[in-house]
């Protein structure tokens, strides 16, 4: 009844990871909880340049969702690769979530965290514009992403995850090209861009005018775009959306997905992962079943 | 804040008591000890059994010893809503303390506009300061007065119904020009109070003023880059870096 | 301070109509409210041949939202004309929805629909699979689009409003294709594909698997869509997502939307419609403004 | 039931009761007057004020005397677990009455299992069957058990603490075999019950068994086709179609 599963040429002790953007470095949930117990550490996505982010408002709450546009705001690689040497005193995996907006500030940063000792693994967040293709988002465009990953891996050794955007319609023809291209694994997904307006100002709440959904509303979502891609994909799937209960992390499992990055969550317990790892092993011992066995167990 | 040991735990709300035109004093019964503080800390607490409520709100620490914190609001949403109106008891979980927190010295004087007296309350009790000016709307959005007056503080309202008649911005800027006061100053209120006070230390000059501030959070510990506020020199994160402010750090040239 | 709005060649005495498949044919809401006094009865959509629908559980509730996996079942065109028949009575637009498995099936239909007295104007859902092209959803793909608007348009002199799927990604692309090819009016949007797994069972909880996601919670997301084809697009947009109260209006002609159709909200308060009427009109006069001034008001 | 005016109101929960494990009695005060309506309708039930709760909920008749609705309901998922423990008074908008009726009709038998018995109870009251049999879990799940045994109603329960031991589905084919009864059963009951006594009806031939059935329903009145249930001749609209449908239709061969 073991939690570990295996991703790529990784082993996670368990299958439970933060989502990019909603745990920082790692470092400020210390207080919250041993790191050395997470299946992996997921740090903020880092571009090569620092980004000051979006004009505030950046958040804004919905029912059972919340909206962000913090605009990948981040201190530029240089001093991340400081943040980094700190972390490495945890005995898990770091997973740098990174971006750029031109395939050779892709290469550039991946370079720099490939050759980073504490760096276990990259994740590539591909939900950004393409500067040079008039900002068409990189992650929308089966070619696009095919390139993009294509380019980057030749340029590293590490296990490459590419994390889709939900906001791409089909992510089967998009998750193919990043398989094929020699992702590692697939991390479905990110936020779904959504607005909100006050009525009042006539005005956009946030100051973006827009941001990214999140939260347990977006899950029936892409628990339908895991079970898709699931049937279709070789290589591991990564779950992301809307987990906030062991339930929900189970139905993401059923479906196929291999691991699950909470994201919202944290925000509402920061203690959240832990207690998930708590439950998980609870119910697989409960059940008298295995991880393996339940990844893709839907009966259909 | 790095040093200090935080808490992450569940707790009950069991009392709660109004204390004036919507604003309630509750007491939270923790699960763990609070940790020691500072004055102008925070702490987020989630409404647990309402999913509707999302995100966790953050509330400054008006009193905390061993298990009990307390805490005192007002009814302006939803979820205070839900705190004001559910019955007891009401399971939350907090974390914290978190924040930064006002700087600390002899001989400073302190200026407070309704809510902002919350996080500045206790040590205004322990006559930490050389004069302190709180400033009310009106009468029913007063608490806490009796015990205020005997510390004397100067206590004024917007409308004249209790105290001294007047903003307590141009009370306390009164003062100052009548004193020549030399030194800092601690405040916390809403914006356009936060934004008066620069201006009048602007004007007077040989002050510094430092205020607490608020943005809408998710977090409240640094890692969602929520509550970014602007400033000249860039953004700052109001739950990690703040929420306590110099003023002319967040509105100076 | 009318409510009145044209939409192409029609004129609405109010912008309010319920969302195909949430309203039957109308006739089931005679006891409820004065069906002349909506801006347009949206009929349930309509194919040539019956169609039996899928398989139960065919709904599901979930916090702020529902899935639905109704499979469009319907009594066929033949059958149906018989009920437009009934619906002659009411002094207002009788828009009827209706779709295909193949251009020929929905020009077929379409020129049914021209020929009755009753029809105002046609709705055309493009959220259906193309038979003939391997099942692939009509709406995802701008070409599909344009060549299934421009045919059905050639054989019909009434308006033809295009009814917009979510799960394409770009929506502006596609409103488009539907504007060049024909469209007196964009609607956006229908629901969202996503799914529910029962964790204890490990069984889909729809019968059909998966289904489409209505209710308040998708409305930041159809908002953000209408909000962005309204800047691209010409012919007026139709909103369609997640309105319950009159503020979730509000929103959306502020950002751009001519009218708006109200869909799961008829089950919560199957008088919904006419109270947001009511609302609409208290709220113009207090603020003393039109609808027209309101539509595309947004301060950015 | 087109003939039949339906009303479409908001109401309040004024009281509510425990009558067995569970299972409530609540009282609902209408702005309007209930129409006429006939046993087996329903209404739909929606929790204005509570937005996690989606759907409007199907609840039986229990009665209903000019603005007064009466409902029994037993406590199982969200909704119902909100009507059983909020404070009262408790916004709800009620429409109704909703789907067709049991048969009317002399010298019928009448069979109901645990919560089966709210839309039967107000006719088997009025004495309208020639034999009732009332089945529950067990004597915790049992209600009205006194007003039952008055009418002479038989009462079992499946672990024998209270009334004859045994599944009612048993009790009452025990009967038919014994009487040799030729007629209309009406019954409701969970889709085991039903099913047992389809096959029941299968055997001893004769009668006319007639079930309300339940589906997750969205809209209460055809339009929405989310309460399709499957027979051999294909699919049948429980609120519209039903909730009664003779057994034969739904399950018959
Ligand atoms: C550091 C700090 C300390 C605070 N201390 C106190 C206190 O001691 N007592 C007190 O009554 N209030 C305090 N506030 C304000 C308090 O957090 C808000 O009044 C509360 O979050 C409103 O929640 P709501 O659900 O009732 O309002 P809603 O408007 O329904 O909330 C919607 C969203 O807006 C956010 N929000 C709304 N108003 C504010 C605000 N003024 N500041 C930050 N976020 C807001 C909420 O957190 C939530 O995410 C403090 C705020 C901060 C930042
Ligand atoms: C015609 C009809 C009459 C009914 N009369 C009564 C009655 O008089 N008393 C009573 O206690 N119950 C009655 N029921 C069942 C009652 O509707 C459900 O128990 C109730 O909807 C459960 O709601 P929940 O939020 O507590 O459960 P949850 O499981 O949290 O609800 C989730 C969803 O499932 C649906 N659902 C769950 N169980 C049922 C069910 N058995 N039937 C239909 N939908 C269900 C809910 O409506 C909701 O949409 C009736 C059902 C029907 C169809
Ligand atoms: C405040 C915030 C910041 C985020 N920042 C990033 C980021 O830097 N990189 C990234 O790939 N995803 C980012 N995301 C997306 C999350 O990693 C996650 O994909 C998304 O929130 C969905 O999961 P959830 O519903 O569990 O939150 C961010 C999300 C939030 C709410
Ligand atoms: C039960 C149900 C049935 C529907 N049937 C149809 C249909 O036949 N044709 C169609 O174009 N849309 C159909 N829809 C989609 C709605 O018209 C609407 O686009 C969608 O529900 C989003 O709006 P809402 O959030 O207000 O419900 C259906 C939706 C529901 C919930
Ligand atoms: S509230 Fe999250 S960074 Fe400040
Ligand atoms: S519940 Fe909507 S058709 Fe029956």
């Amino acid at each position: 009844m073991s939690l570990k599963v295996r991703i790529g040429n990784l082993e996670l002790k368990n299958p439970f990871m933060p989502a990019s953007g909603t745990f920082g470095s790692g470092l400020e949930y210390e207080d919250f909880g041993n790191l050395s117990e997470l299946g992996a550490i997921v740090t903020k996505g880092v571009s090569l340049n620092p980004k000051i982010g979006n004009k505030p408002p950046r958040i804004c709450e919905l029912p059972g969702g919340m909206l962000n546009s913090i605009g990948l705001e981040n201190i530029g690689i240089e001093k991340f690769v400081k943040v980094l040497d700190e972390l490495g005193k945890y005995e898990t995996n770091v997973i740098v979530n990174f971006f750029g907006n031109s395939l050779e500030e892709y290469i550039e940063v991946a370079k720099i965290l490939d050759g980073h000792n504490v760096v276990s693994c990259l994740e590539m967040n591909i939900s950004c514009p393409n500067i040079k293709e008039g900002g068409m988002c990189f992650g929308t465009d089966p070619n696009m992403v095919y390139t993009l990953v294509k380019e980057v891996k030749k340029n590293i050794q590490k296990d490459l995850w590419v994390k889709l955007t939900p906001n791409a319609g089909n992510l089967i023809s998009i998750a193919r090209s990043a398989e094929d291209a020699g992702a590692s694994a697939i991390v479905i997904a990110n936020t779904y861009t959504g607005m909100k307006v006050d009525v009042a100002t006539k005005r956009p709440v946030l100051g973006n005018i827009f941001g990214g959904y999140s939260g347990p509303v977006i899950k029936p979502i892409t628990l339908y775009h895991v079970f898709c891609c699931a049937k279709e994909i070789n290589v591991p799937i990564i779950a992301c959306g809307g987990i906030v209960t062991l339930e929900d992390a189970l139905e993401y499992f059923i479906v196929g997905a291999s691991a699950v990055q909470v994201g919202t969550a944290n925000f509402t317990n920061p203690h959240i992962l832990w207690e998930l790892i708590k439950k998980m092993e609870s119910y697989l011992r409960a059940e008298n079943t295995s991880l393996s066995d339940l990844v893709g167990s839907l009966k259909i | 804040m790095k040093d200090v040991r935080k808490i992450n735990c569940d707790g009950v709300i069991t009392s709660r008591r109004k204390i004036a035109n919507n604003i309630y004093h509750i007491k939270i019964e923790l699960e763990e000890r609070f940790p020691i503080f500072a004055y102008g800390n925070f702490v987020m607490v989630h409404l647990k059994d309402y999913m509707n409520v999302l995100l966790p709100r953050p509330f400054s620490i008006f009193r905390a010893k061993n298990k009990i914190l307390e805490l005192v609001f007002k009814e302006v949403g939803t979820g205070t809503k839900m705190i004001a109106t559910s019955i007891l008891p009401f399971n939350v979980r907090v974390w914290g303390p978190l924040g930064n927190s006002f700087p600390f010295g002899k001989d400073m004087l302190c200026v407070a506009g309704g809510l902002g007296l919350i996080p500045l309350y206790q040590s205004i009790i322990k006559r930490n300061f050389k004069e302190v000016f709180v400033g009310f709307k009106n009468i029913y959005e007063a608490y806490f007065v009796k015990s205020l007056q005997k510390r004397g503080v100067i206590i004024s309202s917007d409308d004249g119904s209790l105290g001294e008649r007047g903003f307590v911005t141009e009370i306390f800027y009164q003062y100052l020009k009548r004193t020549n006061f030399k030194g800092k100053v601690v405040s916390c209120g809403p914006i356009g109070f936060l934004k008066r006070l620069w201006e009048i230390e602007r004007e007077v000059g040989n002050i510094e003023t430092y205020g607490s501030f608020e943005k809408h959070m998710a977090c409240g510990f640094g890692v969602c880059l929520g509550c970014a506020m602007e400033t000249p020199w860039g953004f700052v994160k109001v739950c990690s870096d703040g929420p306590v402010f110099r003023l002319k750090d967040v509105f100076g040239e």
